[in-house]
């Protein structure tokens, strides 16, 4: 997507997913970044028409420009991420980041000591306010009384790389009591997570495993298994079976990392609480409002 | 709005300000001297890169300072030699430097830390560290005086102190001294110098390398004390913003100050929607919130600043013969 | 060969000046070919020529603006080079050059001191700049206010800041380009005081001028300057006015406009309680009562800045007031829609403007773009919607040729003629429109002879076809050779109208000054 | 200097020169310079595939650069472009969702209307401000271009988005309002255009306006009264040339030509509207009009040599491990070389003609332009 394939989080979690996929076959795979839209079915065109199978697209952007090639390859596979195309050669997965956004949520709710806990948002599109909407329905769900701010970086995709900005509005959340703050910003975040680490409050990080960037200050990360996705599709390779995957809580598509760096900031109890709730998730007795599905969010209005 | 938010407002405008007022500061003795300079943000932005590369590489904020200083330097070199000795277009150099920066800087970055256009986190002696002055710590219970203090005054980085302290500098430069009369004087007239006696071509370019040096301290601060680090694009316009505040103010030291400090004012609220909502009493839409500074720029430019006249000599290369 | 009789003549005295073949080329101009001069230590060297002849650029170089292709000089003996005018002042030369060097919003003082200051502080410089300043001012009667804005100045005062500037770094060699192009004959009557002053302190002066009358009365030697070579060099007791015109020129010119007395018919411009606040509030119009009648020219006198410019700008369109203007009994638009140079033109009103390069001109257009200026939606240079430019460029082609512009090449652009050729396009632009009313200003400033002679006449002419003629210019010389009567203004009034006839530059000079006897009879 | 020498020579030296800095930047970067080119070229001009690309971008670069170019004329620098041409697209939007149109050649002129409705008015705006206010346009117009992001941003999101869509952009514009590709247009007269590549009748729209351009800015009366504006206030006030007038007239055409941008990216090849659309073609479009020294014919040719740029980038983005960014640099130095550096390459020149001329004639002298009167 047009965030930059190192955003340290979505997109370079497709490429870790390809990567793993090509060290383990010894395989090669072709991969290029979008600087401009009308590239988009461009790019599509040419790698299909150099014989690539199968390939990969992370972004709902592509949506669109997938529609109009997918009937003009009918040989080639495609995948394509965080969208819909329906088409007979296209799969297409769709993770619920609302369920993972909401157990981070939890935690946070948990971690806080001031009841009041913060999200960041990178550009302001509706991807993000399901991310947002899940997390404050954690943060609620665990403790009610507890105040979620969220604030959007801005309106422009320069808000994916604004760190500066990232961390005023970090700050601006602190000094309105946030001891908890999950960035969803691409390279923003990064402003986020440091200066939460700066200013000792944890952070939450998003897409791939962030926990390591700055080892206990951030109580967890949003996995969105992008990577295991990419990987997926690559392994199961052309004739893949096509159709809507959803990758949620269930199948392990999305959920929280823990690892050696926030072992120590993230309580057992805490945990056993999370768990609970991501069980109940999954076996679909507990339902996270999704706010794709109305364009609205019962706890949060932007 | 409590006492402790506006504190925090302010604070996180002075943050805001310095790099616009840096940056600022450069463009005034560049255009002061008759060279337009639409570069401030390529500047400042091969600055960013370069000092957080090389304090990343060498462990020492102080070395990763210099290094952004010589970029932004070698830039405004570049540029000199296009509007000055060449008499090219100082337009087309600006939006040359800014397109050169942003890619050398990403596509260097990439080369040396193969991180996506992106230097590793600095860490510990690698940025520069928000500095307490003496007795913040005291005073800090004192009502009023003690947050002020404490929270407002002490605990920003060095660069933050220089760039405020670069304003009176740059006034007693520009109006009490031989330099800063000559200075002013070629990019009003740059004849008259020259029939003077003094040489035009040497003034411009100690002008634009002035102008490069303060890019490059704005350029380190956004890297190594503002953030951890350099992210491709990080500048994120503000060299465009500077060069509002510049004709904001007049192409005046003090005024600049007050119009970095008013688009700082700006971003802090930005990041406050509640206080804004507290302010106007209704509550401004998120994407509409994002416009609200840039709106009450041009309300405020309309309404109470007028017309701005640039110095005479102004974007015109100095030519005897043609 | 006169410059070999001269040599053998102060062969004693090493010369303060000595300028061997001096050559320089603009690109394919060649402005300066191999001039020799040289120029007495204590005297006053004039140098005349057409516009273009060179005088200015050779002067630069001597100066060290530009630099010379080839040739050799000698200060007071001594081979010197000036790479920069550093080195020239270095060497005492200073210069008053025809456009002033000065910075526009920048006081007196700190113009004084620019390049001079001793010390890296401006506050010591200044202090020292502004006693010095005070003992020049009455050595020299040059009384300046040191805090005042070059902008705020008239352009009287700003070449005394120029001259003051030379004086301030001592120099010895003080060059003069074209002074008095801008002067009242008051203001250049002082002027010629000053350099008496200087020379007989043994100063050594070039002037540079258009005026042959100045050259009589204040040089001791004058050199003729003509396409970029040094024709003659004389004594100035040994020549004459004519000579030297014809000199300069190559033909005899005459050097007084002879016109039939004007037959004045009805009043074409009537102006009444006319008021122009500018807007710094000044009131520059104080209530003017005016009448022009067809067939007569009026020539309005006065010191540059009391209400003339005004005066056309708002008969011109572009200046707004209040009062009543009637053209040929049509009442003028002061204020609303109606007030500019479009409906201005539709009036039949013609306007030659002071300033040809800022106002008559766009500089970097073409000649042929210049003829169709302000009447470009002229019927006759349209086809269709778009602009027919093949019927412009043929009548700038007549139009050059009638009026004898050099080069007759209607695509050069405004800036590569000189002054006294973009004064002669201009002045075709708006007479051959025959217009009711010709507002002019400045007809001839820093215009040589030969081209004042050419447009004196069609003044004149203009007006022996019945038009009527409001000719505004600080040259009383000027105004007193061309107007059939005079009015001068005096701090936006008018001080009184007198006939030409009976009336002299001594009257004049003193109701420019603001004095007027109590009983002067008002004439027209 | 003969004329061709200026036209021809001094622009081809530059480039060159700008090709060899960039040749050493791939080396520097470790990749094989002469391989790139190649990849470049025939990526960009080898295929009507390409061809199809660079002229689509091309297309862009020329709205956005006449609308620079024309506002340099009247000495304004519209630096709003990029903000306008979003309006546009939203103007086209508007147009091509909301009024049924029976065929496209109908739908073309209205969406162009409105595009250049749209644009219009979001330049009329710093206009209005410079020509009665005094406002510094360089600033307001910036101001209006994160405006502008704003409000698209707000309306795609809050309004015009597809319910439970996750994409914020406006849905598929109908069928009868997708423009003929120029594999269409090509069809009939035998030349077999690729049919993949977006370039669109928008690309005659785009070179009917340079043409449209340059007869209003050379052949007619406001023409004449913008460049005489341009080159001196004072002196057009003289001429009875109204200040406000010809700002508000300029600008408006200005930003008229940035907002009919978006026939092209937005009603040409997305067929929809959404974020970002413009992706800085507005300041690309400075860099062209500057390059094409604000003269239709040269941001004609600049568009193209952008055009080309963009295209030869994304082949080398798409085929080597090549950073996208480089192209960017290229960019950078092609600017640079051609529009700022460009005496570098002039002022030898015109010593060795001149002498080439010396040498030819030398006696007699030319005399000075003007003789005697
Ligand atoms: N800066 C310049 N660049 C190019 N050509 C020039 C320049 N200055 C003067 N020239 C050329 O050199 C010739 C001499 O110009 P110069 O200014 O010396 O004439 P002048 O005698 O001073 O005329 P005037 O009486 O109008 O002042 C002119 O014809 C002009 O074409
Ligand atoms: N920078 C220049 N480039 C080209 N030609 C020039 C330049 N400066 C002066 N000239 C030309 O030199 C000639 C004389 O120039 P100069 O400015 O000395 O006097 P002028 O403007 O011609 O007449 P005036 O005495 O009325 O000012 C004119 O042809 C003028 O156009
Ligand atoms: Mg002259
Ligand atoms: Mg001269």
């Amino acid at each position: 997507d047009l965030g930059g394939k190192f955003d340290k989080s979505f997109n370079e979690a497709a490429f870790a997913g390809a990567q793993r996929w090509a060290e383990e076959t010894g395989e090669t795979f072709r991969e290029i970044e979008l600087q401009s839209e009308a590239q988009r079915e461009q790019a599509l065109r040419r790698f299909a028409e150099a014989g690539s199978n199968p390939i990969v697209m992370t972004g709902f952007a592509f949506g669109d420009a997938l529609g109009q090639v997918a009937g003009d390859y009918p040989e080639t596979d495609f995948v394509i991420i965080d969208m819909v195309v329906d088409a007979p050669n296209v799969r297409s997965v769709v993770f619920n980041e609302h369920e993972g956004s909401y157990l981070v949520g939890m935690m946070a709710a948990m971690a806080s000591e001031s009841n009041t806990v913060g999200f960041i948002g990178g550009m302001d599109i509706p991807l993000i306010r399901k991310f947002a909407c899940g997390y404050a329905q954690g943060v609620l769900a665990a403790n009610p009384d507890a105040t979620v701010i969220s604030n959007m970086t801005g309106t422009t995709p320069a808000a994916w790389n604004d760190p500066v900005k990232g961390s005023e509005l970090t700050k601006a959340q602190i000094s309105q009591g946030a001891d908890v703050v999950y960035a969803a910003a691409g390279g923003t975040g990064v402003g986020v997570l440091q200066t939460a680490a700066d200013e000792g409050i944890l952070s939450i990080g998003v897409d791939s495993n962030q926990n390591y960037m700055h080892p206990g200050k951030v109580l967890t990360s949003m996995l969105k298994r992008v990577d295991n996705a990419v990987y997926q599709a690559m392994t199961d390779g052309p004739g893949m079976e096509k159709g809507f995957n959803v990758m949620g809580i269930a199948n392990g598509g999305v959920g929280y990392a823990m690892d050696e760096y926030n072992k120590d900031i993230v309580s057992a109890d805490m945990q056993a609480v999370v768990d609970e709730a991501s069980a109940q998730i999954a076996d679909g007795t507990l339902m996270v409002h999704d706010y794709m599905s109305d364009d609205t969010c019962p706890v949060l209005d932007f | 709005m409590d006492y402790m938010t506006l504190i925090q407002l302010l604070d996180s405008t002075v943050r805001l300000a310095t790099p616009l007022l840096l940056a600022c500061l450069a463009g005034l003795f560049s255009e002061r001297a008759g060279i337009f300079d639409i570069g401030l943000d390529g500047k400042m932005l091969a600055a960013a890169f370069f000092s957080a590369a090389i304090a990343a590489l060498y462990g020492n904020v102080w070395l990763g300072l210099l290094a952004g200083i010589a970029a932004s330097l070698a830039l405004s070199l570049l540029h000199g030699l296009a509007s000055i000795t060449f008499r090219g277009n100082q337009l087309i150099s600006g939006v040359a430097i800014n397109f050169l920066a942003a890619g050398l800087t990403v596509l260097i970055a990439q080369d040396w830390f193969q991180q996506g256009g992106r230097t590793p986190s600095l860490i510990g002696g690698a940025r520069f560290n928000p500095i307490t002055l003496p007795f913040a710590d005291a005073v800090e219970p004192v009502p009023f005086i003690g947050p002020l203090y404490a929270e407002l005054i002490s605990g920003h980085s060095i660069l933050v102190y220089a760039a405020f302290a670069a304003v009176p500098l740059t006034w007693w430069l520009l109006y009490r001294t031989r330099f800063g009369l000559r200075l002013r004087a070629v990019g009003e007239n740059p004849a008259a110098v020259d029939t003077a006696g003094v040489s035009v071509i040497g003034l411009r370019y100690a002008a634009v390398c002035i102008c490069g040096v303060l890019c490059g301290i704005a350029g380190a601060y956004l890297s190594t004390a503002l953030q951890a680090g350099f992210i491709k694009d990080m500048s994120a316009g503000r060299g465009y913003i500077a060069l509002a505040a510049l004709i904001f103010a007049k192409w005046r030291p003090w005024y600049a100050l007050w119009a970095t400090l008013l688009f700082g004012l700006f971003g802090a609220l930005e990041t406050r929607p509640d206080v804004i909502e507290a302010l106007i009493g209704v509550k401004v839409q998120g994407q509409l919130l994002g416009a609200l500074p840039y709106v009450m720029t041009v309300i405020i430019l309309a309404g109470f600043v007028g017309k701005a006249i640039p110095p005479r000599a102004g974007g015109e290369p100095y030519v005897k013969e043609r | 060969m006169n410059d070999k009789t001269d040599m053998e003549r102060q062969a004693t005295a090493a010369p303060a000046i000595e300028l061997k073949g001096i050559s320089k080329a603009f690109g394919p101009v060649q402005a300066n070919k191999d001039i020799s001069i040289r120029v007495m230590p204590g005297t006053i060297h004039g140098i005349i020529g057409e516009n273009g002849a060179g005088k200015s650029t050779l002067m630069s170089i001597l100066y060290g603006f530009y630099k010379a292709d080839k040739g050799e000089i000698f200060i007071s003996g001594e081979k010197t080079d000036i790479p920069d005018s550093q080195a020239a002042i270095a060497a005492g030369i200073g210069m008053v050059f025809q456009h002033f060097k000065l910075v526009e919003n920048f006081t007196v003082l700190e113009n004084i001191i620019l390049g001079a200051e001793d010390g890296r502080l401006l506050k010591p410089s200044l202090a020292k700049a502004r006693k010095s300043l005070l003992k020049l001012a009455d050595d020299y009667g040059l009384k300046v206010d040191p805090d005042a804005l070059i902008q705020d100045i008239g352009v009287g005062m700003q070449q005394r800041v120029e001259i003051l500037k030379a004086l301030y770094r001592q120099a010895d060699i003080l060059i003069l380009d074209e002074p008095t192009g801008v002067l009242t004959p008051a203001e250049a009557d002082q002027l010629f005081r000053i350099l008496g002053r200087l020379r007989s302190e043994g100063k050594t002066i070039i002037l540079i001028t258009h005026k042959l009358r100045e050259i009589m009365d204040i040089t001791d030697t004058v050199s003729v300057m003509r396409r970029g070579e040094m024709t003659a060099t004389v004594k100035t007791t040994e020549t004459s006015p004519a000579e030297l015109a014809e000199l300069m020129v190559g033909r005899k010119v005459l050097l007084r406009v002879d016109k039939a007395p004007a037959q004045p018919r009805d009043v074409v411009l009537d102006i009444h309680g006319l008021r122009v606040v500018d807007e710094k509030g000044v009131e520059r119009l104080r209530g003017i009562d005016l009448q022009v009648r067809a067939g007569e020219i009026l020539g309005v006198a006065g010191v540059a800045g009391n209400g003339q410019s005004e005066l056309l700008e708002v008969l011109g369109g572009y200046q707004t007031g209040t009062g009543s203007v009637q053209v040929k009994g049509q009442a003028l638009d002061l204020t609303g829609k109606q007030s500019d140079g479009q409906s201005r033109r539709n009036h039949g009103i013609a306007h030659v403007p002071e300033d040809r390069q800022r106002e008559g001109l766009i500089m970097d257009y073409h000649a042929w773009e210049n003829t169709a200026f302000g009447y470009h939606k002229d019927p006759s240079y349209r086809s269709g919607i778009l602009m027919n430019n093949a019927a412009i460029k043929a009548d700038t082609v007549e139009k050059m040729e009638r009026f004898d512009v050099r080069p007759p090449n209607p695509k050069l652009a405004a800036k590569n003629f000189s002054g006294g050729n973009q004064q002669k396009i201009v002045l075709a632009r708006e007479i051959e429109r025959n217009p009711d009313l010709l507002l002019i200003g400045q007809p001839t400033r820093g215009v040589d002879i030969g081209a004042i002679e050419f447009i004196h006449q069609q003044i004149v002419a203009l007006r022996d076809q019945g038009k009527a003629i409001l000719l505004v210019s600080v040259e009383l010389e000027e105004i007193l050779a061309l107007s059939d009567r005079v009015a001068v203004m005096f701090d936006g009034q008018i001080m009184g109208v007198r006939d030409a006839a009976d009336t002299d530059e001594k009257e004049l000079g003193l109701m420019m000054a603001g004095i007027t006897d109590a009983d002067a009879k008002i004439g027209g | 200097m003969p004329k061709w020498a200026e036209v021809v020579l001094v622009p081809l030296i530059s480039l060159i020169l700008a090709a060899i800095l960039s040749a050493l930047v791939i080396l520097g970067i470790g990749e094989d310079p002469v391989a790139a080119v190649k990849l470049m070229v025939t990526g960009a001009l080898g295929s009507t595939y390409g061809w199809g690309y660079t002229l689509y971008y091309a297309t862009n670069f020329m709205f956005t650069g006449l609308c620079v170019a024309i506002a340099f004329h009247a000495r304004l620098f519209n630096i709003g472009g990029e903000g306008q041409a979003m309006l546009g697209g939203l103007g086209v939007a508007l147009a091509c969702l909301y009024i049924p149109w029976p065929h496209w050649s109908l739908a073309l002129i209205g969406a162009t209307t409105m595009a250049a409705l749209f644009g219009a008015a979001w330049a009329a705006i710093p206009a209005f401000l410079q020509a009665k206010r005094g406002s510094h346009i360089v600033i307001t117009t910036i101001m209006f271009n994160f405006i502008a992001a704003a409000v698209l941003n707000y309306i795609l999101v809050n309004m015009l988005r597809p319910k439970g869509s996750m994409d914020p952009a406006t849905a598929r514009f109908p069928d009868a309002t997708n423009l003929p590709t120029l594999h269409d247009l090509l069809a009939p007269i035998g030349i077999n255009f690729s049919k993949a590549a977006p370039a669109n009748i928008s690309l005659l729209v785009a070179i009917a306006a340079c043409f449209f351009l340059w007869v209003l800015i050379w052949r007619t009366r406001l023409g004449y009264e913008i460049r005489a504006y341009g080159h001196s206030e004072s002196a057009a006030k003289y001429a009875g040339i109204s200040p406000v007038k010809i700002t508000m007239i300029t600008m408006i055409i200005s930003g008229g030509l940035a907002g009919m941008m978006a026939i092209n990216n937005v009603m040409g090849e997305s067929e929809r509207l959404v974020l970002n659309a413009t992706e800085g073609a507005g300041f690309i479009g400075i860099a062209v009009a500057l390059m094409g020294r604000s003269h239709p014919l040269g941001v004609f040719l600049a568009a193209i040599l952008f055009g080309f740029l963009y295209q030869g980038g994304a082949e080398l983005a798409l085929w080597t491990s090549i950073p996208r960014e480089l192209i960017v640099v290229i960019q950078a130095l092609v600017i640079l070389f051609t529009g700022a550096l460009d005496n570098m390459v002039r002022m030898p020149l015109e010593k060795i003609f001149l002498s080439i001329r010396n040498a030819r004639a030398p006696k007699p002298e030319r005399k000075p332009v003007e003789p005697a009167e």
